[in-house]
């Protein structure tokens, strides 16, 4: 029982992560229905810029400096390539994230070499105890933020005209720009966000229980896009439900492997996916995307 | 009209009866890694054209490819391949490469049909991710399913040969052109080539005809065309079957190319390259599937290659930038800037080479989104 | 009625008693109307009566409710889009539904799916079987284009057509089927006076012409009256009217629903107004 | 009908317009819309009256389409490079040709969508009343997802958008596109109502019979050039307009063709 | 190609492949921008500082010096099959091919072209391939002695529980196959965890492993999975020894949070000596570049310094072309690095060595402190007989 607990508040923590960067994947989304391969670089770029700050500068300025840093260069990115490709296929778009992604990871690989940058955060390797479980202080708080966060934009969408006006844009962009809405600055805002939420996402994902940053938390963004599928590629609530679920599956299925070992050893690897599978063939547009409708 | 369309089908013809002629005498000039790569590359164009039937022509998002792929080139290594294995022992059937081969193929066409109910349910890029699922759930299955797989570091691939006509191994019979021997890379290159020039031209083929014709429709509007008396569900189903068995041939040659197959190979990363093939030479067409496969499976290596030269470039082991990752920089950026130069790919930079009239809706709309792609009976599209 | 030779297979078609839903919305509701084989039968209504869920249904994109639709002795209701096609219903979308990205002969030749069986096989390696079935249904399908004036745009990709052309084109299209029963929804939509009037030309040709029976969905009354052999109106799902051109014309509860005043071009007369200002 | 003294509020001068570089889609434009005027816009299909709109709009250039000589002023001020969402800012709004709606989008998220652009946000809520009632229908449906609307009801809901900016200059493609009869003439009502309470008007249509029944002013556009223009009741007379556009004398035709033979049939086919 | 274009050199040295003028060319098949790029970069740093200073000293038979064709495959097995065929005319032998899968891959060509190859990395299938060269022992042996170490010092006791994570593929299995032998001799139980190389978090299993109750801690996996199973252990409070293969370790973990728990637990198993007991490579490899090494830079010294070994042999028997290459590995008899190195005897399906380095992570330069000289545990033996 001890053990599940555990398993289940880990894998709530981890899913924080993963919803943090599925909010991400749906913001871009939303904005441009472009499904962007560039989160796990972004994520790497801002762990990667706080850990070295961190030293000199210190924790929080490092912070402050590294999300900064990651949005500012998702906007480049927005501005300086996708803004100059409107109307382009989005799968083209995609690919092209594909190309700036290359070009950061070998970068930032280069960089890093054969270290692991330690962090450097405040809370260090500190744990903490709920009802009687203990979960690292690191974890504890990426649960808050990301609630703090995916709320905010929650409230954000429903209250403002923002979602519109990228649902808007995202849709039809001639026909967006003809009700004033400035395709431009929709677009740039929502990289911006996605810069920012990599970047908190990596600032959680690089500490205790993981070690530091490596080139290798780069593939947390993997596991965060099945989380976005499954939850609804344009629901903000459907990031953090799906970035839940895929978090818990994987803590339950790596901490139960010999119960689910008839599946083959390492099947853990796959739950995510499999979960998403079984999900879309019930709702082929995740849990809380919209339904696809169309009639003649 | 129809003159100057007779007389783009010369210029086209001759072009590519030139390119044959190039890459026929080709093997009497170059040197086996470029041999080596060719080969490679005519996998892949294979694997790429078959791909954008499905993704290109029918709209259906797929990032299953790699997944058909490992069934193509694990069918053929345990049809054709003997048992063996010292750590790990895996069986095979040790029949003829050719039974092998054809084994890959069906094998791989009939995954793609048990597939296609499931992708029958989804769109756009529910549809692609969970196709994504099939991959890891076959390196799951792979490397678990080691008497088949050979486990985690795979298995070797038995060489092919046709009616004792070896394409590897032990070379025989001896073989010389004007004096250069004809071995291993040079027998391979041929085959390659061959396969890739039957699986091209029955791709154009379809594209022109009646079932290609379907499958564009069944793309732009799916009403449309079973309204138009398309059976949409049949004709996903046979599309998903022949894509798959593009990628079944493509995974028995990538298993000969590289003469072993581990299931490591099969991973999202080759589904990804594959996407990024068909999306980077344009989507829809025959040739911007070659000339994308040819880009994305041979630019890192040449890339690697010649980068050595490069001025700023470092021998590894000293601070600063190795030809290697260089190469990595440069073909990142070579994927920025094909899609901002040519966001239809680059057969769109052919045809502008060709100055032909350039249709607004060029490169087919295969969107990632939710929706079915540009359908026109959503209302809100413009006319 | 014409003096149309009328095609031997052409048999009358029945609607019955025919209701569709979406939730609480009532799209069409018990609707019974037949249609006469070889006729141009028009079916009019306010924007949203149902017209389009009819052809819908007719073409088996939606499911009935209840209520059955028989083509001859063939019941339409409950079977699939294209095994619908196969029996010879034809229809050109309101909202144009074509390949932009493929030429007009391409986009008729999708047209002669159901006639043709050139399979994968057979066209990937050319057999010539494939070459010649292709090469026939070309020639044919180069009539048809002819026919509706598209006989200059053969190989033009349709997605730079005008609208009207491309409108043209969805009903080339459909006849490319070689239908028993055609169906067009708002043709002349976008289309200028003189355009409607060669387009009305066109479906009273192909009527006397093929002797195939046309089911019209037009809001142009001009064309409507000046073709329809029999009107059935629609409002809010139901039958409200059905009749000659001149009966329903006259019809005060079509007046009201559907027609106006009949001068348009009076706005005191137009219902607009007090719309809006005396709705609650 | 209104005064022709009035300054305007749109003057188009010897625009020409290609796109791509090639295809000339206008070739020297001249168009004033006076203010507080409603200008009716005709012309077969392709002759460029929504290339002209576009132009006003600022979203030439998503079309690949590239203003080459003339200019066009606006309240005074010259549109050049003017992006869109400034134009809707500045009170110039188009209502694009063939409904683009956000089909994906609620009705009410497509209106308030259409508010966006307003510069002054408390006039949003009274327009989306004034919108539902005009079409009630839209009021029924505020939930429903666009795209399924019917092609009219998308139609209002399009023209609805459009009236939620509160725009001084609506620039109107084809409202009358697949509307039933009363709804058009409601429409025609609905353009005079606007114009009323100070709004000019440019309408681009097919239905003349609407156009010219509404406009002060009208122009027709033949082949990217002005080929008549004048006060839309003289132009009602002009024999040209009977003919094309009003569709008087096309009943003879009609009539008199099948007899004739002229006209091209299609035999049946065999096989 | 050119078939037997052997030739002779001036000092009576038959030449061939590999060989122009009075410089030997060596490829590398190396990782610098794939998931192992950490170890392929320090690898191949210290093999060029290892080449640079012998080419400006003895060089080989004092006459050749050595030229190195470096490749990056960026471990994708197409590409360094590949790269492989671009260079096999050019290159006399391999001195580092990073990744299992593509050894296993090339094992028939290295074979075909008589290529001695030093591979980076310890699978007991590796040496059932004649041309490769392992380095140290396999990883089942490492894990035999690294347990038995602990054993022999009272860490942990006859019976105990052993919760072993480690990788899905060969590296793992090999680790694993170790515990399990040296569980059955001592009457020990092994609950196994088999993780992904892509994981980076281990709560769950060491979650897993708590619930279990387990006495000991063997890892088969990578730096940073090492951190962050360290960390939770601690955090948790499963105070027990961590016994690992050598590719677990890098000093770098010292600075994460982890960084006491794993000087406090961990024991590694090594091929090479930790830097406390070669000091002077470390200074001469910090001279040359910036980073923290790891024990990737122990192995470069010492498989370069294999290399020079047997080719100074190949050259005494007067055979430098391939095959005379492949005589000299297969007739060397036990090779001695100075201590950089296990002792090494090269027999086709054997492990190369049955000892190990056994060290303790620590705050010294290097980040690891020997606990014991070479450590061959008692059941080494019996495993290696028993096969
Ligand atoms: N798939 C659907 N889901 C929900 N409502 C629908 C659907 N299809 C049609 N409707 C509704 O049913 C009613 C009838 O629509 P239909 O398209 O048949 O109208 P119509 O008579 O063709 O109108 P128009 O003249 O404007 O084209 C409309 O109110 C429409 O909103
Ligand atoms: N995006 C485009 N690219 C190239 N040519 C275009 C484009 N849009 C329009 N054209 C061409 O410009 C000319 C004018 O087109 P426009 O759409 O302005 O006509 P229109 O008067 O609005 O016609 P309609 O009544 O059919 O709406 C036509 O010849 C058309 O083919
Ligand atoms: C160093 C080791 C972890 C290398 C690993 N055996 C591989 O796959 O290459
Ligand atoms: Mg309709
Ligand atoms: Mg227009």
């Amino acid at each position: 029982m001890n053990q599940f607990l555990s398993l289940l508040l880990n894998g709530l923590s981890l899913g924080a992560i993963y919803a943090l960067i599925a909010l991400g994947f749906v913001i871009i989304f939303k904005a441009s229905e472009v499904v962007t391969f560039m989160q796990g670089s972004l994520l790497l770029l801002g762990a990667y810029l706080i850990a070295r700050l961190s030293e000199p500068i210190g924790f929080w300025a490092a912070a402050a400096v590294g999300i900064v840093g990651t949005a500012a260069a998702a906007v480049l990115v927005e501005r300086l390539l996708i803004s100059r490709l409107r109307g382009a296929p989005v799968i083209s778009l995609a690919i092209l994230t594909i190309g700036v992604d290359l070009i950061i990871l070998t970068e930032i690989t280069r960089r890093i070499g054969s270290d692991i940058l330690n962090v450097g955060h405040p809370w260090g390797g500190d744990a903490v105890s709920i009802g009687g479980v203990g979960i690292t202080t690191n974890r504890a708080l990426a649960i808050v933020v990301a609630g703090i966060l995916i709320g905010a934009f929650f409230i954000a969408f429903k209250f403002s005209s923002w979602g519109i006006a990228m649902r808007a844009a995202a849709e039809d962009g001639e026909a967006a720009a003809l009700m004033g809405i400035r395709l431009g600055w929709v677009s740039m805002v929502a990289w911006l966000v996605a810069g920012v939420l990599a970047a908190v996402a990596g600032l959680f994902a690089t500490g205790s229980p993981t070690p530091g940053v490596t080139p290798a938390i780069w593939a947390v963004a993997l596991a965060a896009l099945p989380a976005a599928i499954l939850g609804g590629l344009d629901s903000t609530g459907g990031a953090l439900v799906g970035g839940l679920i895929i978090g818990v599956a994987t803590a339950m299925a790596a901490g139960y492997q010999d119960q689910i070992a008839f599946l083959g050893r390492g099947f853990g690897e796959v739950v995510p996916y499999v979960v998403m599978v079984a999900v879309l063939l019930v709702r082929p547009s995740g849990l809380f995307g919209t339904r696809d409708v169309t009639r003649v | 009209m129809s003159d100057t369309s007779t007389a783009t089908r010369l210029v086209k013809g001759v072009v590519l009866l030139a390119l044959l002629v190039v890459l026929l005498a080709l093997p009497l000039y170059v040197e086996e890694f470029w041999l080596r790569t060719g080969f490679a590359v005519f996998a892949a164009i294979i694997g790429a054209v078959g791909l954008n039937l499905l993704v290109g022509t029918t709209g259906q998002l797929s990032l299953a490819h790699a997944f058909f792929l490992a069934v193509g080139a694990l069918t053929y290594v345990y049809v054709s391949g003997d048992p063996g294995g010292s750590a790990i022992e895996y069986g095979g059937f040790g029949l003829p490469p050719i039974v092998g081969m054809v084994a890959g193929v069906v094998m791989a066409g009939l995954a793609g049909v048990l597939f296609s109910p499931i992708a029958a349910r989804l769109r756009g890029i529910y549809l692609g991710v969970a196709s994504l699922g099939l991959v890891f759930i076959g390196q799951h299955l792979l490397n678990t399913w080691t008497s088949v797989s050979g486990g985690f570091n795979g298995r070797l691939a038995p060489a092919f040969d046709l009616f004792g006509f070896s394409f590897g191994g032990n070379e025989e019979p001896y073989l010389a052109v004007l004096g250069v021997p004809f071995g291993q890379a040079e027998r391979l290159w041929y085959l390659g080539l061959a396969l890739c020039a039957l699986a091209c031209w029955f791709a154009s083929n379809l594209l022109r005809s009646r079932p290609g014709r379907a499958l564009q429709n069944v793309r732009d509007s799916e009403v449309a065309a079973s309204v138009m008396g398309v059976n949409v569900q049949e004709y996903k189903a046979k599309v998903f079957l022949v894509s798959s068995m593009y990628a079944g041939l493509a995974g028995v040659l990538y298993a000969l190319s590289i003469g072993s197959v581990a299931p490591e190979s099969f991973s999202l990363l080759l589904s990804v390259q594959y996407l990024a093939m068909i999306v980077l030479g344009g989507l829809g067409s025959v040739g911007g599937a070659a000339m994308g496969a040819a880009f994305v499976s041979a630019l890192p290596l040449v890339l690697q290659q010649y980068s050595g030269s490069l001025p700023f470039i470092v021998e590894p082991g000293q601070p600063g930038i190795v030809a290697s990752q260089a190469a990595a920089f440069l073909y990142g950026g070579a994927i920025v800037l094909v899609v901002m130069f040519e966001p239809g790919g680059l057969a769109g930079l052919a045809r502008r080479l060709k100055r032909q009239p350039r249709p607004p809706q060029e490169s087919p709309p295969v969107s990632t989104t939710s929706s079915a792609p540009a359908d026109s009976s959503s209302g809100g599209t413009p006319r | 009625m014409s003096t149309t030779q009328l095609r031997k297979d052409v048999r009358p078609l029945t609607i019955d008693n025919v209701t569709v839903r979406f939730g609480a919305l009532l799209a069409l509701s018990e609707v019974s109307f037949s249609v006469e084989p070889g006729a141009v039968h028009a079916v009019i209504g306010p924007n949203g009566a149902g017209k389009s869920t009819m052809f819908n249904v007719l073409s088996g994109v939606y499911e009935v409710s209840e209520g059955e639709v028989r083509f001859g002795d063939e019941v339409l209701t409950g079977r699939k889009p294209h095994q619908i096609a196969r029996l010879g219903v034809a229809r050109a979308f309101q909202n144009i539904a074509l390949s932009g990205s493929q030429t007009v002969v391409q986009n008729l030749m999708l047209g002669r799916h159901r006639l043709t069986t050139a399979g994968f096989v057979s066209a990937g390696l050319r057999l010539p079987k494939a070459r010649n079935e292709e090469k026939r249904h070309t020639a044919r399908v180069c009539e048809i284009a002819e026919f509706l004036e598209l006989g200059n745009k053969l190989h033009v990709p349709v997605g730079v057509l005008s609208y009207g052309d491309q409108k043209r084109v969805e009903v080339a299209r459909a006849l490319s089927t070689e239908p028993r029963l055609l169906l067009l929804d708002e043709p002349v939509a976008g289309m200028n006076a003189e355009e409607t009037a060669r387009m009305a030309q066109t479906v009273l040709e192909i009527r006397d012409a093929l002797g195939i029976t046309v089911i019209l969905v037009e809001h142009d009354m001009g064309m409507v009256m000046g073709i329809a052999d029999r009107v059935t109106v629609l409002d809010f799902g139901r039958r409200i009217a059905d009749g000659t051109p001149d009966e329903v014309q006259a019809d005060p509860e079509v007046i009201r629903a559907y027609l106006g005043s009949g001068d348009e071009t009076d706005p005191a007369a137009a219902a607009a107004h007090g719309t809006a200002e005396e709705t609650p | 009908m209104m005064d022709e003294t009035h300054a305007p509020i749109l003057e188009v001068r010897d625009l020409a317009v290609t796109y791509g570089g090639v295809v000339q889609a206008l070739r020297g434009v001249d168009i004033t819309v006076g203010e507080g005027s409603v200008v009716a816009l005709l012309g077969s299909n392709g002759a460029g009256k929504t290339t002209l709109l576009r132009t006003l709009s600022g979203t030439l250039k998503l079309h690949k389409g590239r203003v080459e000589s003339g200019e066009v002023r606006y309240r005074g001020s010259s549109l050049k490079g003017r992006d869109p969402a400034r134009c809707v800012a500045d009170g110039l709004v188009q209502v694009p040709e063939g409904r683009r709606i956000f089909s994906r989008l609620t009705v009410e998220e497509n209106l308030k969508a259409g508010g966006l652009g307003a510069k002054d946000k408390s006039t949003r809520a009274p327009a989306q009343e004034r919108v539902y009632d005009l079409f009630p229908v839209l009021a029924d449906r505020r939930t429903q997802r666009a795209g399924l609307l019917s092609g009219g009801e998308q139609q209002m809901l399009a023209i609805g958008r459009g009236l939620m900016a509160g725009p001084k200059l609506l620039l109107l493609d084809e409202p009358s596109l697949g509307l039933a009869p009363r709804i058009i003439g409601q429409i025609g009502e609905v353009i005079r109502e606007i114009n009323r309470q100070g709004t000019s008007v440019l309408l681009v249509e097919q239905n003349a019979t609407m156009a010219l029944g509404v406009a002060d002013t009208a122009f027709v556009l033949d082949v990217g050039k002005v080929s008549l223009q004048g006060p839309a009741v003289e132009l009602a007379q002009s024999d040209a307009v009977q003919r094309l556009y009003l569709g008087h004398g096309a009943e003879e035709t009609e009539a008199a063709a099948p007899r004739a033979g002229t006209r091209k049939t299609l035999a049946r086919w065999k096989a | 190609e050119e078939g037997g274009g052997d030739t002779t050199s001036e000092d009576g040295v038959k030449i061939g492949r590999g060989i122009e003028g009075d410089t030997i060319s060596l490829g590398s098949l190396t990782d610098l921008t794939g998931v192992f790029a950490a170890l392929g970069a320090d690898i191949t740093n210290a093999q060029a500082l290892y080449w640079k200073t012998l080419n400006a000293g003895d060089k080989i038979c004092g006459t050749y010096s050595v030229d190195e064709i470096v490749k990056d495959h960026g471990y994708d097995t197409q590409r360094g099959i590949q790269l492989y065929s671009s260079f096999k005319e050019d290159v006399l032998a391999i001195e580092q091919t990073i990744g299992s899968p593509i050894n296993t891959g090339l094992a028939q060509q290295l074979e075909a072209d008589s290529m001695v190859n030093i591979p980076g990395a310890w699978a007991q299938s590796l040496t059932e391939v004649a041309e490769n060269t392992v380095v140290g022992s396999t990883y089942e042996v490492e894990m035999i002695n690294v347990l038995d170490y602990l054993l022999e010092e009272g860490e942990i006791e006859e019976g105990a529980k052993i919760g072993h994570i480690y990788f899905e593929g060969e590296y793992g299995e090999g680790g694993l196959a170790g515990s399990e032998f040296f569980a059955e001799q001592h009457d020990m139980e092994v609950v196994e965890v088999q993780i992904q190389p892509t994981d980076t978090d281990m709560t769950a299993q060491v979650t897993k492993l708590e619930s279990e109750g387990v006495d000991v801690i063997a890892i088969t996996v990578a730096p940073g999975q090492t951190a962050s199973i360290a960390g939770v252990a601690a955090a948790s409070g499963l105070d027990v020894p961590i016994a690992g293969n050598n590719p677990v370790y890098a000093p770098g973990l010292l600075d994460t949070p982890a960084g006491d728990a794993l000087k406090a637990n961990l024991y590694v198993a090594s091929p090479v000596a930790p830097f406390d007991q070669k000091p002077e490579i470390l200074k001469a490899y910090q001279a040359e570049f910036d980073n923290d090494p790891t024990l990737g830079v122990m192995f470069g010294f010492a498989a370069a310094d294999v290399m020079r070994q047997i080719l100074e042999k190949a050259c005494d028997d007067g055979d430098l072309t391939p095959e005379g290459v492949l005589a000299a590995k297969e007739s060397i008899g036990t090779v001695d690095t100075g201590g950089i190195a296990v002792p090494l005897e090269f027999i086709v399906g054997e492990s190369p060595s049955n000892a190990s380095y056994i060290f303790k992570a620590d705050d010294v330069p290097g980040g690891a402190v020997s606990v014991s000289d070479l450590y061959e545990g008692d059941d080494v033996a019996a495993f290696v007989e028993g096969g």
